[in-house]
């Protein structure tokens, strides 16, 4: 699902390409097309930034457009808020999520409501990305996985690739929104797999949950890195003959609830997953939904497996709280036993 | 034991309290009409302060703060700015928005509790109040940056109080100003109190104007009462940003008179002498006296005003106060550039819901 | 159920009070019996805070423990953990929950965590208030329901009275308590009604729901202030017949899902009500944990009547943003109906 | 126009980058068994970082921030803290907390990622590492005041980096340690760097050490290469913190002469030339030739104390490789006090989940 492409210039490019690489690929290509389109962040100019999604693209455009920051993530916050006032497209990274708190006080106070509040004269179209979530044995803070701290925010997006091409075309959808968008970016799929990704300028569009495998015994939702064992561990169950119905949430908010609710109300069954601790986690939104819809096939209870209500361990330790396939099959198999 | 670096911070001050001349004026000041204009903005935004504070005491306005004794800062600020900057204001820099162009009944609007209020008619690009103290200091900076970028010569205006400056996020857009030499004028208007907590306990500054130093700005320090400094003062500022000499930070000197807002009870907390005392120092008495003595300000032009003035106020409250409340769908129609489908069902709930 | 006094002084005296009066109280009650109590916040001193919750501490104890900070809530959020990491027992004030969302940074980096990642060899045992919430036609940033961000975060406890002598045991109860609390006051009801509380030290028991009104035909959950439209409609079900049990979490972390499992167990139907925004609400954990509960006799979806998604209006549209008694009614009515 | 206010900002260094001294020592520079303990300290330090970097390059041991070319600054700050006071460190001052007591083995279990690494043994009070750069600034606030309240002669010392100066969260530290007079040493470690963004780039302040101006605090700089100078200036500001006279900032200057850590290839983003430039300032090098000249430090000596810091931090390691890693229910007993009801279910689930 695609919206049409805004892009003017430049024959479009197939590119093998990693998820890292592919919001590389989105950042130049909205740099190039749309000229009021700014980068900002610490690190992003000459460094590249510390996982390479803005390298080269200070070579390759104005630097006065990709522009490295003092180590300030208040301002990091706020500062974008003046640019998008302005008319402007700023794009701010947040080098890893365990950083990205102070930008909460901007988010909730300023850019969610600015249209709101000045009626529409005003509004922010701005993004910020942050790399998160755990397992790759990263120091202290840089693991965590709180995306629900600001699907709870109205007015803003929040917006989790799962593929190179996820990446790509939801970053250039985010960048061309005309709203606060949220973007976070799965450190642990960062270089896990390539992908062909077209260099067209075309979006995917937000708002919008995708079926990335298909099955009518149980439906297992996740976003982001998680999908990943979401994936193996439908695999796994389809060994078993129980074909799981897989969705990638992609936009957290605002959440595409018809998705997720025909496909529960087609097989009965759902398990959620994600990386963050379960307690009020992203899952208990969909759960919550899903318990208010008035499903009239639900077969069994809806299973969240997810990250402890744990502070993230150190690395020693990393594996025994991130949320393993074996979890989510094991879940799969309660639901599809449960009477 | 090597000195590496020196600082000063200087005052200006061009008026005494009694509103004589301390030495030469500028040159603006010996324009009559010019300070006849300074007078008038200090004396609407006076009224409109007394008729928001009527209307909170008889139900007809939210929590309000006055901005009385402090309109030296607020007009004189406003006056040295043009058009095409933008001003970010905090919640008490009435005499500012007026005098950009924010109407009166826009105010009232705002201060009554209806989002109509930020939707300013003139001043398009200029902010609307920010109520979470310094917050808006980081959104001067985009602001600036934009103008940067694109080689417009426009500057940023960041108003905030004595007790903004112990906010970081204050800190931190001042020093990205300075590392990117920002067009923007930060003005904190020292008017000793944040609610009860006074200036002294606040930091251990000398003065506010130093908290320039760290991050390589320029500070200064001008007498807010005296209107003709703050134009002055702020004008330098401003033609030093405008032609991309980076940013400066002006504390004006003044008194907040009132109390904090209409929630607030200052009694509580200060003494009714240092108020007294400080009527003495207030901006609008110190211009009438200095026009009355320098440029024959008479008594009929005085009430002529006074009356012109009070005129506008009432008008803007009748408006104000005929005009109905938006429809409830106006929560979600600002919400995002178009309505998401997402959100289509919560807003029919919203609309079926007859009030109670 | 109260825990046991720790309160060596004074006799215990009734009084007639409102919330935030026993705010007050518990506030003076703990600075006497223990003296690494330490208030701190903006305007708590000489003014009493602005809505006197501190009113009359800086005159009865030292004022070096009663200690009005710059304007600066980073700090306000940083500085109690140093005082507690040393053995101190901070009480901050944040002046509204507006203007909380700096702390954010400190709860989860470190507050929540100096404990785990100590593995004990310090701790935080700090209580940061704030009063919340709509319904008073505040200023902007003033109205707000945001307790949902914290109830996110592992580590800490989440905790909001609901009357005037809850008011007085819980806070006891959270200055008490070894770990970091947040406890949010619903400034709506700060005046509303009048109550007696003994001022005898008994803290009330944290993780512990209430059941503030028995019935058997649905159960209604809420907290703060908008347990008092639950209450109302529940009174108003009762006309009707339907007998409601009304359900007060109090402390939203750690929750208490027994008390509201057996309720819903026994009744078969649940609305749960709260003023923040309905997406990613605390609601949505009960709403989850219901739903994964595999309750054998849940006879209607779980519904809940929430904020909208939407920015919280300024005051001439509040009322319309308020979820009303009216509207729990009939959610509730929804559910009984519901076949 | 009148100066209301003056600073200047003053810079300390005794020894040249020879190790040869500018003029008078100060009294303890001339005990060779301090200089000698300041020294093996550095080496310790140096030799710690050179074992973590190995065993990180193995897969030994988890990202790294190395110290190298800073332990002047780090050894000469710990050096002059007594047991009581109180260590803020950030990420990269092994050598103070070396100096403090933290074992290598600690200091190796943190960096491995284990959590009982930030379990020290001896500076029980010391705080652990700080990653969110600055965040830790308010923790020394909140210390210092503890000990103030407590009326104990104790001091804080947070260290950070040239970056951390630009966040607000330090500013506002500095602030409240101002207007509260508390007593606490902020050590800004310059060195040049913050990961890719060079000093310059961080704020247009023309020094670091002026950032406690605008917090109402003495600000200095110091040769953070000359050991015996930051062992003096950092004396002297701790002797004034616990004597009831407010805080202070230094600014040590020093070079990172490493990546920024094992995760960091410094060449993407500045000059070997630089490098090789800072090379003939570092602070260990200076030392050993001060104390050749000055105390005839030995060949033997010097070739005695390497194999010592060598086997010491050997021993660590082959303890710290030892050490099976915690059991999975570690983490949920020390999340709370307790382990609450509500979450035994979970700490169960986790227990009965066997590793893939
Ligand atoms: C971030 C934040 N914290 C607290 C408040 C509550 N509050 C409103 S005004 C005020 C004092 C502001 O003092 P100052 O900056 O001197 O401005 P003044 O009110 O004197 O104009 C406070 C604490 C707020 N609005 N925002
Ligand atoms: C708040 C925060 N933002 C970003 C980071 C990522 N980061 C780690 S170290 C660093 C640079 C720190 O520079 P400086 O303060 O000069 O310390 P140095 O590394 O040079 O010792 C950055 C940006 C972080 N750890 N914390
Ligand atoms: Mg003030
Ligand atoms: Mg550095």
């Amino acid at each position: 699902m695609t919206t049409s492409s805004e892009s003017t210039q430049a024959a479009a490019q197939a590119v093998e390409c990693t998820l890292v690489e592919g919001v590389n690929l989105a950042l130049a290509r909205a740099l190039q097309d749309d000229p009021t389109v700014v980068i900002l962040g610490e690190d992003v100019g000459i460094d590249g930034g510390v996982f390479r999604a803005t390298q080269s693209l200070i070579g390759r455009f104005d630097e006065s457009r990709v522009r490295d920051t003092p180590l300030s993530e208040a301002l990091i916050g706020g500062l974008p808020i003046g640019l998008a006032a302005m008319g402007l497209r700023p794009v701010a990274e947040i080098q890893f999520m365990g950083f990205i708190y102070p930008v909460i006080d901007q988010l909730v106070n300023h850019a969610s409501r600015m249209r709101t509040r000045t009626r529409g004269r005003l509004s922010c179209p701005l993004v910020i990305r942050a790399p998160y979530g755990g397992g790759v044995h990263a120091p202290e803070h840089h693991s965590e996985s709180m995306e629900a701290m600001f699907t709870h925010i109205p007015g803003i997006r929040v917006v989790i690739p799962s593929s190179p091409a996820k990446a790509y075309g939801l970053l250039l959808a985010a960048i061309r929104d005309p709203d606060p968008v949220v973007f976070l970016e799965p450190k642990r799929i960062y270089r896990a797999v390539r992908e062909t990704v077209v260099d067209d300028g075309r979006a995917l569009a937000l708002d919008h949950c995708f079926v990335t495998r298909e099955g009518s015994d149980v439906t297992l939702i996740g976003w982001g890195a998680a999908l990943s064992e979401v994936m193996d561990a439908a695999e796994t169950l389809a060994t078993d003959g129980v074909e799981a119905e897989v969705i990638d949430v992609a936009t957290l908010k605002l959440l595409d609830f018809e998705t997720i609710a025909a496909s529960v109300e087609k097989t009965g069954r759902c398990v959620i997953v994600h990386e963050a601790p379960v307690s009020g986690g992203f899952g208990a939104e969909i759960a919550a939904r899903l318990a208010g819809a008035g499903l009239v096939n639900l077969l069994a209870p809806i299973e969240r497996v997810a990250g402890w209500d744990t502070i993230m361990p150190l690395p020693r330790l990393e594996d025994r709280y991130m949320p393993s396939a074996g979890r989510v099959v094991a879940a799969a198999r309660r639901v599809m036993e449960y009477s | 034991m090597t000195i590496v670096a020196r600082f000063e911070i200087e005052l200006t001050r061009y008026l005494d309290a009694d509103g004589a001349a301390l030495g030469e004026l500028p040159a603006f000041a010996s324009n009559r009409e010019t300070l006849v204009e300074l007078y008038r903005w200090m004396v609407l935004a006076r009224t409109f302060d007394q008729k928001a504070i009527a209307l909170q005491r008889t139900g007809r306005l939210g929590t309000y703060a006055s901005s009385l004794g402090q309109e030296g800062v607020s007009v004189g600020l406003a006056h040295a700015m043009r058009p095409e900057d933008v001003l970010l204001p905090s919640f008490r820099e009435h005499g500012a928005q007026l005098l950009r162009g924010v109407t009166p009944k826009e105010l009232l609007q705002y201060w009554g509790g209806d989002e109509r209020g930020s939707n300013f008619a003139v001043p398009r690009q200029d902010f609307p109040v920010c109520i979470p103290v310094g917050s808006h200091a980081p959104h001067a900076a985009g602001a600036a940056l934009a103008f940067k970028l694109r080689g417009e010569p426009r500057a940023a205006v960041a108003v905030f109080g004595d007790g903004a400056t112990s906010k970081g996020d204050v800190y931190e857009a001042m020093n990205v100003a300075g590392a990117w030499q920002l067009p923007i004028v930060f003005v904190a208007t020292n008017n000793q109190w944040a609610i009860s907590v006074p200036r002294n306990a606040q930091t251990a500054a000398a003065t506010l104007a130093q908290k320039a130093i760290g991050a390589g700005l320029e500070g200064r320090q001008v007498d807010g009462n005296d209107v003709i400094a703050v134009r002055q003062v702020i004008g330098e500022a401003l033609d030093k940003a405008r032609s991309g000499g980076s940013a400066t930070l002006i504390e004006a000197l003044t008194y907040r008179l009132a109390d904090h807002t209409t929630a607030d009870d200052a009694s509580r907390y200060r003494d009714d002498d240092e108020v007294a005392k400080h009527w003495k120092q207030e901006p609008v008495a110190r211009l009438r006296s200095h026009l009355t003595t320098a440029h024959s300000w008479s008594k009929a032009e005085e009430e002529a005003l006074i009356e012109a003035c009070a005129a506008q106020v009432e008008q803007a409250t009748d408006a104000y106060l005929a005009e109905p409340p938006e429809p409830p769908e106006a929560m979600f129609d600002h919400l995002y550039a178009e309505l998401p489908s997402a959100l289509a069902a919560q807003r029919d709930a919203a609309l079926a819901e007859t009030p109670e």
